[in-house]
Parts: C-alpha cells; structure tokens; sequence
C-alpha cells in the first residue's frame, strides 16, 4: 500500500461517486434532490482536484460552487418552482434523441481518447497557491482584469434582471 | 496507477451525462444545473493537464496554466449562472413558468 | 533542570507522545499502512470525542455565564453545580420520539442535520492546538476553513426546505442570506493575515506571529472577522433566524429529538472552531504570551502553560465574549444586520486590506 | 509536521469518522426512544394554528439578489488569495493590478449600493 | 510633374466634394468650382511648359518623348493586377490645356449666365464633376480608366442636358444623348474588351507595344478599332448617331459650348488621337473614320443650313465640325484633327457662349425673331462674328489654318470624293454662319416686344420647338421663369422693360461683365490660335510628333478660302443685302428644304425603329420574360419557399431542439473530420 494505492482507491470511490451523483442530477424526479445530487458532485469534483494536487482549485471549487453557485440554484428553485411536486423536473420530450446524441458524444470523445497518448512527467509544484498568484498577476493579467469586468457585468445585470420593478 | 486517461475518460463521462440533462430536462433550472455538470467536466481535464503533463516549450507559463485555465472557468460559469438564473428569474415573473418549451420567443 | 525539561517536553507533547507509544505498540503485529490508520482512526475518535465534551460542557457554560449575567442561577440541581446538566439534556434529546412531518420531504429533512453537523466536525482538521497537534496541516489551512464553513449554508436550505414549512423555508432563507452575506466580509479580513504571513497554511500563520501577534497589526481584520463570524453562526445579536416573533424558530422548527441536538451541537462546534480561528490568526494560537512578551525584551521567560493549554484558554476567552454578546446586547432588525455586512464589514475589510498592502509593501521597501 | 500533500489523507479520514459521528446519534437514538406517529403530531407546525396552503408562497426576490452579489464577489474575493499569499515576491505592479481588480469590485458594490439591491426592504 | 498632373485631376473632385458635403452658399460653390478648375487650370499650365521643355530635350536627342505616368495598384483580379494613374504626353498636355481653359471660361461665364437659378449649388457640382471626368478621361492611361472616365463624362452630361429636368423636353433630351452615346459605348466597350482578351493589357502603351511587335493586327485590330471608334462616334456626335447632340441643346447655354462643343464631344477625336498608333495599324479602320467624318461633315452641314434656333445651327456647325477632325484623323493626320479639336474648343465656346450672351440678353434664341442685336449687344456681337468668321475659316483667324490643315491632309491622301465633301462642307459652313450672324445681329427686331407680365406660378417661356410659345407650370420664386431656356435670371424682366422699353427687341441688351469677358478672352484664340500651326512652321504638330509635317497646297488653300469667300458672299447677298430671295431658295428647293428641316427623317427613322420594332422585339421579349423565364424563377422560388415551409417546422423556438441540433452537429462532424483525417 503505497501512496498510488490510495489515490487509486481514493480515485475510484470518487469517480465512481461522481457518475452517480451527475447520474442522479439528470435522474432524479424533484428538481430540488437533483440540485443536492449537484452539490454531493461539487464536492467530490474537490476531492478530484486534491487527487489532482490542485489544492487551491478544490478549496475554490467548495467555495464557489457549493458555497455559493448552490445557493443561487437553491434559492431559484425556491423562488421559482412548485419544487414539492414530485415531478418537478421531467424530461422534455426529445430525451430519446438527447440520449442518442449524448452517447453518440460520448463515444466519439471516448474513440479519440482511445488514440490519443500523452506524456508523461508532469509535477505540480508544492507552493502552487503563490505560483497561482504570481502567473495571475502576470503573464494572465488580462483575463485577470477581464475577469473582474465580466464579473461586474454580471452582477450590473443581473441585478437590473432579477430586481422586482 | 491512476493516469491522464482516466481523469479524461471520467471527465467525457461526466460530460455527456450533463448534455444529456442540458438536452432532455424540461426545467429550465435543471437544464442550468446539467450546464453546469458540463463546466466542471472541462474543469476536470484542465486540472488533469495541468497535474500530468510535463511543462514542454509549447507552454511558457508552466505546469499551473491548466489551473489558472479552471480558475478563470470557474469565474465564468458562476458569472453565467448568476445571470441566467436572473434571466430565469425574470422570465418566471412573466410568464409563471420555468419550463424551457414555454420560453419560445425564438420562434417567429 | 534537564529533569524540568524532560517534564515540560512531556507535558507540551503528551498527545504526540501517547500516540508514538500506541504505534509502537501496534506495529509489533500490523503492517505499516494499517498502522497507520488505525492510528489516525484512533486519534481522530479520541478528539471528536474531546470535542462533543467541549461543545457540552460550552453549553452548560454559557447558561451558567448568562444566567450571571442576568442575575439568575442557571441550572444548578444535576450534578455538583450542575456539572451533569449536559449529560441529562443529551439523553433527554436522544430519548425524544422523532418526528418527521407527513408533509416533509423525508430524505432532505433527514440529511440537512448531517449535512450540518459533518462540516461543523470537519474545521478541526485544520485547527493547531500545538505545533504538532493538527489532524491535517494543509497548505491552504484558512482557505479549507472557509470552503468547509460554506457548505453549511446548504444544510440550513436543506432543513428549512425539507420541512415543508412556511416558516422554515422562510427562516432557512433568511439564515442563507445572512449567513452568505457575512460570508464576503469575513473572507476579506483573513485576505489581511494571510498576507502578513504569506501562507494559508494554520500553523504557518501562528508561527508567523512569534514576534507579534496579528492582532496589533490587524485590529479591523479582526473586529471585522469576529463580526462576521458571530453572525454566521447566527448567535445574538444576530439570530434572525431563529428570532421567535418573526418566524417561529426558524429553519429548525420542525426538528426535535436527536436531530435537534446535532443541530445544536453543529452550531455549538462552529462558534468554537471560529474562536479557536481567530486565536490561531489574531491571538499566536498556541504561543505563549509570556515567552512572546519575554522575547521581545531579550529574557529567555518559560511559557508557564503547554501549548495546546494556552490555546485552549485564549479560545475559551474569546468564546466567552459571545456570551458576553448574548448577555448585553439586544437583537438587531433584519435590514440593519444586512446593511452591517455590506456597508459597513465589506468597506471596513477592503480598506484594510488596501492599508495592509500598502503598508506591507511600504515595509519591504524600506526594509530591503 | 509540514504542510504535506499527504496530509489531505487524514482529512479524507477525518472525513469518513466524521460521517460516522454524525450518524451515531440517529443510530443509537431510536434504539431508546419512542415511536408512536400520530397525524396531529406530524402536521405541519405553525404555533398550533392550522395549516393554510401550501408551503410553496411567493418569498421575496431580494433574496436572490443578494445571493448574486454574494456570489460575484465570493469570486472576486477568491481571485484575491492567490495574489495575498504571493504579495512578498511580487513587485509594485501587482499592487497596481489588484488595485484596479479592487477598484472594479467597487465599482459594482457601489452600483448594488446606490440601486439600493443591499436594502433589505 | 506626377503630383501636379495628380493635383490637376483631384482638384474638381474636391470641390465636388466641399459642394455637396458642406453645401455651402450657392455664390460660394460657384467660387468654389472656379478656384478648383483655376488650379487645375495653372498647373495644366505648368504642365504644359514642363512637357514643353521635355519635348524639347527629346527632339535634340533625337528621341521620342517619354510620357509621363503614376500609377498606383487598384486591384487584383487572377494574377492580373489593374492599376489607375494618370498619363501625360504632348496630346494629353494640348488636351488639358484645352479643357481647363475653356471650362475655367464657361465657370466664369456661368456665374452671370445662371446667376438666380434654384439649381446654381447643383449646377456647379455637376459642372466639378464633368471636368473631374474630362480630365481624367484625358489623363487616362489605359482604356479601362479611360473608360470609366467616358462613362462619368457620359453621366454628368447627362445630368447637365436634364438640368432643368422639370421641363419635359430636357429630360427627355438628357435621356435621348445619354441612351444613343451608350449605343456607341458599347462597341467601345466590345472593343476594348477584344483588344484586352488578345493581349491581356488595357494599357495605351503596352498594346502599342503589342501592335508594333506584331502581336496585334490584322482583321483582329481592325474589328476592335472599329468598335472602339463606335464609342466616339457616340461620343462625338459622327452619323449616324449623331442625332442626341442637337437636343442636347436644352441644357443650359454654358453647359453647349463646354460640354456639347469644346470639350466632350471632343472625347471621341481624342480617344481615336489618343490610340492613333492602334488606328495606324489598322487602314481599314482609318478608313472607316476618314468616311464617317467626311460624310458626317457634309451632312451635318447641311441641316445647319435651315435651322432657325441659333442654337441649333452651332449644334450642327459642331457636329459638322467633328467630322472634319475625324476626317483629318482618317486620312492620316493626327496633328491636324487635334489642331482642329484645338482651335475649334475656342472658336466654338466663343460662339455658344455668345449665343448664350444673346439668348441671355434677348430671352429668344429663334433666328427669324431675332434681329438687329448689334445695337443692343456690340460686344456680342463682336465676339460672334470673330468666332464665326474663325469657323468660317477666314484668314488669317484659327479656323482657317487649321481647317486648311485637315484638307491638305485629304488632299494628299488622294482621296477626291472626301475632299470634295470637305470644300462643299466649307462653303456651307461660311454661308450657314453669316446667316446666323446676319439674322441675329443684323437687321431689325421682329420678335415679340416685352414680355407680358406673368401671372404668378407661370412662365412664359420661349421654346426651341416650332410652336412658340407655351405656358409652363411649375414652381416661381420670386417670380423668375421656371427653366425655360434663356431665362436664367431672376427678376431679369422687370429691370430690362425698365432700361429698354419700347425700342425694338425691348428688353434686349449686353450681358453683364461676368459674361462678356470670356467672350473676349475667347476671341482671342479665336483669332490667334491658329498661328500655332502655320503651314511651313508648324509648331503644334512637331509638339505633338516631334517632326515637321509636311508643307501646305497652295490649290487647297486657294479653293477653301474662295468657297468660304462665296459662303458668306451668298449668305450676305440672301440675309444682309436681301439681293436674294431667302424664301425663293426655299421654295426652289422645297424638296430638300423640307427633307433638310425634317433633319433627313432621321429623328423619325429612329424614333419608328425604337417604337415600333424595338418596343415590339421588347413585347415579345417581354412576355417570354415575363412568362417562361419568370415563371422558371417563380418555379424555383415556390420550391425554395415549399421547402422553407417545410424547414420551417424544424424552427420551434425551442432552445432544446436547437442544442440537441447543435451537438448532434458537432458529433457527427468530430466524426467525419476523424474518418477523413484518419486520426
């Protein structure tokens, strides 16, 4: 048992956790379980970035989607929905051909991966959060600054959007 | 031994799955969620590249770019969800419904 | 005197020391990994059953230091000075029938209080008690306490919709809006600290504070972050949702029982870790005062306590000024509380982290 | 003990007996309580009055609003710790660059402000 | 010298420009023209001199002279890249000389002449734009440039005939030349085409080159040749399509003497000097502008014989006149045409002009009701009768030496019916023009006395046409007639029945200043022009040739001043002296008279041509158009929108049905791309 042992088992038992949660998000009649089923996938998709080694991302990715993209999700369903009726999230009826497509997707993305190899030796670096702020703050300063304009954007909007006139 | 290949071949999981529900749910807001199960397959694979690939001449900004790539993703799909659930938000008060058939202004 | 430091060495690493002497003793009939674990099993129970103690024997305090303050007795009659009333309260809950409303979604209202507790118990990972005694020192400590203290704004949606309750659903989205509201600012402030000490890391930070500890640096960061936190743990003066009057009791109106006493303790194991937060950011966590102040005027002064006995006392007194809080002062209305946190926290932070950049800049300058 | 990668593995076990802690009590708990459901007793409570309607009202939308500006600056906010905790290897120019990350938040602060999204009422 | 021939070509543009952005104040557009065309003017000027001495320097060094060309690139078609640019040789710098000269006079004349008119802004906008497009067709270096140019110049005449277009006549007479010059367009067009499919080169130069290496030639050249001579002779008003350039008349007086006599017309005598070298390659087409001009010579002289619009008799005098320059360019001799083209720009401005002046002073442009002018207007009559005596070619005046040039040139070609054509054409031009002067000027008024006041709205307005007067309606401000030919001026009326009234053609007097100068500084080319080509020392065809031509023939000289002596002899004996009956000789010819007057029945030939056979191939045309061609269309179009309304189902305006369109888009892509890259 060594330390590929564990991130496989940690990797499997989340991998396989993940399907079933976005299984779930799609499956699940109350729209309000498939928001949750979101949320147990956020996390998980955090602990897929620790596996990754990517420690800030899966703090960020707990902070932002389950701290907060969920309650926005939660909260439009409560603002919205008859969420107690328990069919509150039916499928629309092309769900056939969305399946067909979605496998059809699946299968060309799995045929290419199939052919593809890559190469190997990659290390991400212990101090990654400091190296993520130095390359922020440099050579992605622009989508930097842009990010912060869209974010601006974004809430100018929806604020205008959402607000009760 | 966990490899590239299976965070990639999970994240093309992932994906579809969330196509699926984008394509085949009726509420608007599950659609939205189902997007966002996209997001966070892309997510997957940039963080993936970014832990297995070695830093090659290709990619002056070493071995984080897939990480800063996620960042900014994650940035925008907050942004995008934040405005669309206004807009859903919206739509709602008109119309009193959140069914995707119901929005069909696109229809001439 | 090598006899004094042998025993002071004991004392400060007792926990440390015991565990060294089980693995020991263990890996005389397992092999390593398991050791390992079991190991880590082992002292992970032994704290959270250290800290179910805590959280009760906090409950039995509070009642006690408000009814002072009140000029009451406060519940005397089990045990000497009603030391025992904790351990009767809990076996009351978990005697009480459950009742899950006919109307409640009963999956959602089952796993809100879990959904509570689960990151309530997971804070500590990240908190030093000493040098050595954290669960997990991760290298974004801080950050991993705010991305776990987030997820509980879900348990509480989670309760109040699973109720099937106007006033649950009502009060869980007031308790949401709040609890994210506060969140901002409170995440400002420890942008400050972890500027001063360059990392996120929970250990690093106290030991950044050797010379000083962040408080005199970051007076605002902290009332900012004590603020904020108060109300995210939706305590007097700022237990809207739970505010009588208004809305019943809250996303919790429904709960009784074992599951009402989770909630009580997920609140009560997030007011301690906040404390415990802010002793390890603002207050040297476990670094004695007396070695600290000692330092600084070159004398080589014992730290008179262990380490994890200092921090235990600086969080219990930062503890202590919420009930402090609870005794004085009177609830606030709700548009005061939501207009504290964005126009009065959020600026307050900004403009302290715009000082402390500015002023950390200045002094590399000027020190290189 | 150092910051370790490794050390996410005591989480993830922190994680596992956490989970067990917290089902303890709903395990233990029927084995000594009572359970005798009644209608009465599983109504809905509302201070003893009767139930009217639904669950499902119309709640304020200034809920949501603040939930999206929380979200547009938890954002903003997360973008900053990179760039905290690189503070000491950056020069001047970062400083420059944050304050007009920060200037840009401010901007839409001031815009929810002044258009009065952080009234409650 | 690039930028100056640059500066010369842009400067009408720009106060096209500066007119129709900014509009300014009408007086100030017109100053605003005449500043552009007086630069353009002065650095023809200069132009000039300089090709001047490089001539010079040439002619010692015993060279051909070097044009001078800027090219800048235009665009690519193919690997072919076509370019614009400018071109001066000793032809294009007489050319510029020509044009700026004459419409820097005209501008200056159209100052007093359409002083008052709602349309002056407009007028001096198109006036810009017709010497952008003159100058640049002169400035061209290549066919296509040149083309376009034609084109342009084509349009503004068009726009300057019709610019009364409220009057019925004008428009149609505007639509009449732009339609028959468009006929000859398109064997020029044709032809240059040709020319460009066997060499691949618009460029004058290059198909020279082509020519003189004998890539070019035979019955190819001649076929071209004689297309793109059909554009000049649209152009230049040749038989048969000559027939636009009397209606043309309509236009506004200044607008006939730069356009319809010095300058446009003159395009098509440039266009066939300009590719002279590709005309000398080919006789047979040489011929065919030698018979054109000959015949169209003769015969517009004499319709210019009977007109009574005095208008009318200088339109035909003109097209007459054209045909003795494409006469002298048939036979060979390119400095002949152009030094007619040269002198005959002055000497036919001053005539228009002056007849401008008199339609301007008189309101009557009807020679039987004219009369006696002399007294009220001596300047301009002056000036006509120089500018007649010029074209009369009487000596020593302009006329004379260049129009004894372009016959000595026939008569050493050989031919004796061209010449013949040529020496009548000379008599009747003396005769058709002392008529003109005699009735005009001479004499005594027998028009109608002042005008009668007019009721407010109406116009009485004089009409070229047979039938007199007639009242048209339309807009009055302040009074002033509305368009009517020679009434330019506002509240012109009441301030000549003041000074004149009562005397015979009472409200006849001079024309202001404005007017009159150009009339005299016309005169003097007029008179001197001519000197530039003296027989023996011919100045103007060694600039352009660079050698000497040959000498003058004293028996055609001799022949061609006794035949214009006997012109205005007869013309003085019939109109001056009344020694012979006019109305005799018309009835001793009635026949031709009327055949003459009726313009041959050309008009009519075409006119039934258009109507009856024309319109009825168009009918049947039309209803194949309308009903096999359409109905395909119709066909095609009602499938398309069958199969739209068909598609149009898939248009749910459902956002899911469109993304499940989307990637199953993209799945089936990502494959095909896959199989098809092998990857």
């Amino acid at each position: 048992m060594n330390a590929d042992s564990y991130v496989a088992i940690a990797f499997w038992i989340l991998a396989i956790g993940m399907v079933l949660a976005a299984y779930a998000v799609v499956a699940l009649p109350r729209i309000i379980h498939s928001a949750l089923a979101l949320v147990l996938f956020f996390f998980q998709i955090a602990g897929l970035y620790v596996l990754l080694r990517a420690e800030f991302i899966a703090a960020v990715q707990v902070i932002i989607y389950v701290g907060a993209v969920t309650v926005l999700f939660l909260f439009a369903i409560m603002l919205t929905n008859r969420s107690y009726a328990p069919d509150s999230n039916p499928a629309n009826r092309q769900w056939i051909a969305a399946g067909v497509v979605s496998l059809g997707l699946l299968g060309t993305l799995l045929a290419t991966l199939g052919r593809q190899t890559w190469p190997t030796g990659g290390q991400v670096p212990a101090n990654a959060t400091v190296l993520l702020g130095q390359l922020m703050l440099g050579p992605f300063i622009l989508p930097f600054e842009i990010a912060a304009i869209l974010l601006l954007v974004a809430m100018v909007g929806a604020i205008v959007i959402a607000r009760e006139s | 031994m966990i490899t590239l290949q299976h965070f990639l071949v999970l994240s093309a999981v992932i994906f579809s799955i969330g196509l699926y529900g984008a394509l085949a749910k009726r509420n608007v807001v599950a659609v939205l969620m189902c997007i966002e199960l996209m997001f966070n397959a892309v997510n997957i694979t940039l963080v993936a590249f970014a832990r297995y690939l070695p830093a090659t001449a290709g990619n002056p900004y070493g071995p984080l770019t897939g990480q800063v790539f996620a960042l900014f993703i994650i940035a925008v799909a907050a942004a995008e969800a934040a405005v669309a659930l206004a807009i859903i938000l919206a739509v709602y008060r008109t119309r009193r419904s959140v069914n995707v058939e119901d929005v069909n202004l696109l229809q001439s | 005197m090598d006899a004094l430091n042998a025993v002071s060495n004991f004392i400060s690493n007792v926990l440390p020391i015991l565990r060294d002497l089980l693995a020991g003793l263990l890996n005389n009939f397992l092999p390593g990994w398991l050791t390992e674990i079991v190991m880590s099993i082992v002292s992970i129970s032994v704290f959270l059953a250290f800290a179910t103690i805590v959280v009760m024997s906090l409950t039995l305090v509070e009642r006690r230091v408000i009814a002072f303050m009140q000029n009451r007795l406060g519940p005397n009659r089990v045990g000497p000075q009603g030391v025992l009333q904790p351990v009767a309260d809990v076996i009351k809950l978990f005697a009480k029938e459950d009742i899950i409303p006919a109307n409640a979604d009963p999956w959602v209202y089952r796993l809100a209080t879990t959904v509570m507790v689960i990151p309530a118990l997971l804070i500590y990972a990240v908190i030093p008690w000493s040098q050595n005694m954290v669960i997990a020192n991760l290298s974004i400590g801080i950050l991993y306490f705010v991305a776990i203290s987030s997820v509980s704004v879900v348990g509480l949606l989670m309760a109040g919709w699973g109720s099937n309750n106007k006033f649950a659903l009502l009060g869980a989205m007031r308790a949401a809006a709040q609890v994210i509201s506060y969140e901002i600012p409170l995440v400002f402030s420890i942008i400050g600290v972890a500027m001063l000490a360059g990392s996120l890391s929970t250990v690093d930070i106290v030991n950044a504070q050797r010379v000083l500890w962040f408080i005199v640096l970051q007076p605002v960061a902290f009332f900012v972050f004590f603020t904020a936190a108060t109300a995210e743990l939706n305590r007097t003066p700022f237990d809207l949702m739970e505010a009588e009057s208004e809305i019943v009791a809250g996303y919790h109106v429904e709960y009784s029982g074992v599951r009402f006493a989770l909630f009580f303790l997920a609140e009560y194991l997030n007011g301690f870790a906040v404390a415990a937060l802010a002793t390890t950011m603002f207050f040297g966590g476990w670094l004695s005062p007396v070695e600290t102040i000692g330092n600084w005027f070159g004398w080589n002064l014992p730290p008179l306590l262990p380490p994890y006995a200092w921090f235990f006392l600086k969080t219990y007194l930062l503890f202590f000024i919420l009930y402090w809080l609870r005794g004085t002062l009177p609830r606030v209305r709700i548009d005061q509380l939501m207009g504290l946190a964005w126009k009065v926290l959020l600026p307050l932070a900004l403009a302290n982290l715009a000082l402390t950049s500015i002023g950390l800049y200045l002094y590399r300058v000027i020190t290189t | 003990m150092q910051t370790d990668w490794g050390n996410w593995g005591y989480v993830a076990l922190f994680l596992l007996i956490a989970t067990g802690f917290a089902f303890i009590p709903l395990v233990l708990s029927p084995l000594i309580r009572p359970r005798n459901p009644n209608p009465v007793k599983q109504a809905t409570y509302e201070c003893g009055i009767e139930t009217v309607g639904t669950s499902w009202i119309r709640y304020y939308a200034g809920f949501y609003v603040y939930a999206l500006v929380f979200v547009v600056f938890d954002v903003e906010t997360i973008f900053l710790y990179p760039w905290a905790v690189a503070f000491g290897l950056l020069n001047w120019f970062a400083l420059i660059e944050m304050a007009i990350f920060i200037g840009i938040l401010l901007v839409g602060l001031v815009y929810a402000w002044k258009k009065q999204a952080l009234r409650w009422w | 010298m690039p930028s100056t021939l640059w500066l010369i070509l842009l400067l009408p543009v720009v106060s096209l420009a500066l007119i129709t952005l900014l509009r300014p104040a009408p007086r100030w557009s017109g100053r605003l023209t005449i500043l552009a065309i007086g630069g353009s003017f002065v650095f023809s000027v200069v132009a000039f001199f300089e090709m001047l001495t490089r001539q010079q320097a040439a002619v010692a060094a015993h060279q051909e002279v070097e044009p001078v060309v800027s090219m800048v690139p235009w665009f690519q078609l193919g690997k072919t890249s076509f370019e614009v640019g400018v071109l001066a040789d000793p032809l294009a710098a007489i050319m510029l000389l020509v044009v700026t000269t004459v419409s820097l006079l005209v501008q200056v004349y159209s100052q007093g002449y359409m002083a008052g008119d709602p349309g002056y802004r407009r007028y001096f906008a198109f006036m810009s734009l017709f010497t952008f497009s003159m100058l640049g067709l002169v400035l061209a270096p290549n066919f296509l440039q040149m083309f376009i140019f034609w084109e342009l110049v084509g349009v503004s005449s068009y726009l300057l005939i019709g610019f009364w277009y409220h009057k019925p006549e004008a428009a149609y007479a505007a639509k009449k030349a732009f339609i028959t010059t468009r006929l000859g367009d398109l064997g020029f067009l044709v032809g240059i085409l040709m020319l460009y499919a066997y060499t691949g080169t618009f460029d004058f130069h290059q198909l020279q080159a082509a020519v003189k290496v004998g890539a070019l030639g035979g019955a190819v050249l001649s076929t071209a040749m004689v297309l793109v001579f059909m554009g000049a002779v649209g152009k230049s008003a040749q038989f048969p399509l000559h027939v636009w350039l009397p209606d043309a008349m309509e236009g506004p007086t200044p607008v006939s003497a730069l356009i319809h006599a010095a300058t446009m017309v003159a395009a098509g005598v440039y266009l066939v000097a300009r590719a002279f070298p590709l005309f000398q390659a080919a006789p047979t087409a040489l011929m065919v502008v030698a018979v054109v001009g000959g015949f169209t010579a003769f015969f517009a002289a004499t319709m210019g014989l009977v007109m009574s619009d005095i208008k009318r008799v200088l339109a035909y005098s003109t097209v007459s006149q054209l045909g003795y320059m494409m006469l002298g360019l048939g036979v060979g001799a390119l400095s002949a045409g152009m030094f007619h083209l040269f002198t005959h720009a002055f000497f036919k401005a001053l005539l228009f002009l002056a007849a401008g002046s008199v339609i301007h002073g008189a309101m009557e442009q009807d020679l039987f009701k004219l009369g006696g002018l002399r007294r009220h207007m001596p300047w301009t009559a002056l000036t006509f009768a120089i500018g007649g005596l010029s074209l009369a070619g009487v000596p020593p005046l302009a006329g004379f030496w260049s129009k004894d040039e372009v016959l000595t040139a026939v008569y050493h070609s050989g031919n004796g019916l061209l010449l013949a054509l040529g020496l009548l054409t000379a008599f009747m031009t003396a005769f058709y023009i002392t008529r003109a002067w005699l009735l005009a000027f001479a004499g005594e008024w027998r028009g109608a006395a002042a005008a009668p006041p007019l009721p407010p709205g109406y116009a009485l307005t004089p009409r070229p046409s047979p039938t007199g007067y007639a009242l048209t309606p339309g807009p009055t401000p302040t009074g002033r007639g509305v368009g009517g030919e020679g009434v330019p001026a506002a509240g012109s009326e009441a301030g000549h029945g003041g000074s004149h009234g009562g005397s015979p053609g009472a409200h006849a007097h001079e024309s202001p200043a404005v007017m009159v100068v150009p009339l005299l500084i016309l005169a003097v080319p007029s008179v001197v022009a001519g000197f530039l080509g003296l027989p023996g020392a011919n100045w103007f065809g060694s600039f352009l040739h660079g050698e000497e031509e040959s000498a003058a023939e004293g028996i055609v000289i001799a022949s061609s001043v006794v035949l214009a002596g006997l012109g205005i002899l007869l013309g003085y004996l019939t109109y001056g002296a009344r020694a012979i009956s006019a109305e005799g000789l018309t009835a001793a010819f009635r026949p031709i008279h009327a055949l003459l007057v009726n313009k041959y029945g050309l008009d009519d030939l075409y006119g039934w041509l258009v109507n009856r056979l024309y319109v009825g191939i168009s009918l049947a045309l039309a209803w194949f158009d309308q009903r096999i061609v359409d109905g395909l269309v119709n066909l095609v179009a009602w499938l398309a929108a069958q199969v739209g309304r068909g598609v149009t189902r898939t248009a749910t305006g459902q956002l899911p049905n469109y993304a499940l369109a989307v990637f199953a888009g993209v799945v089936v892509i990502a494959n095909v791309v896959a199989v098809v890259a092998g990857r």
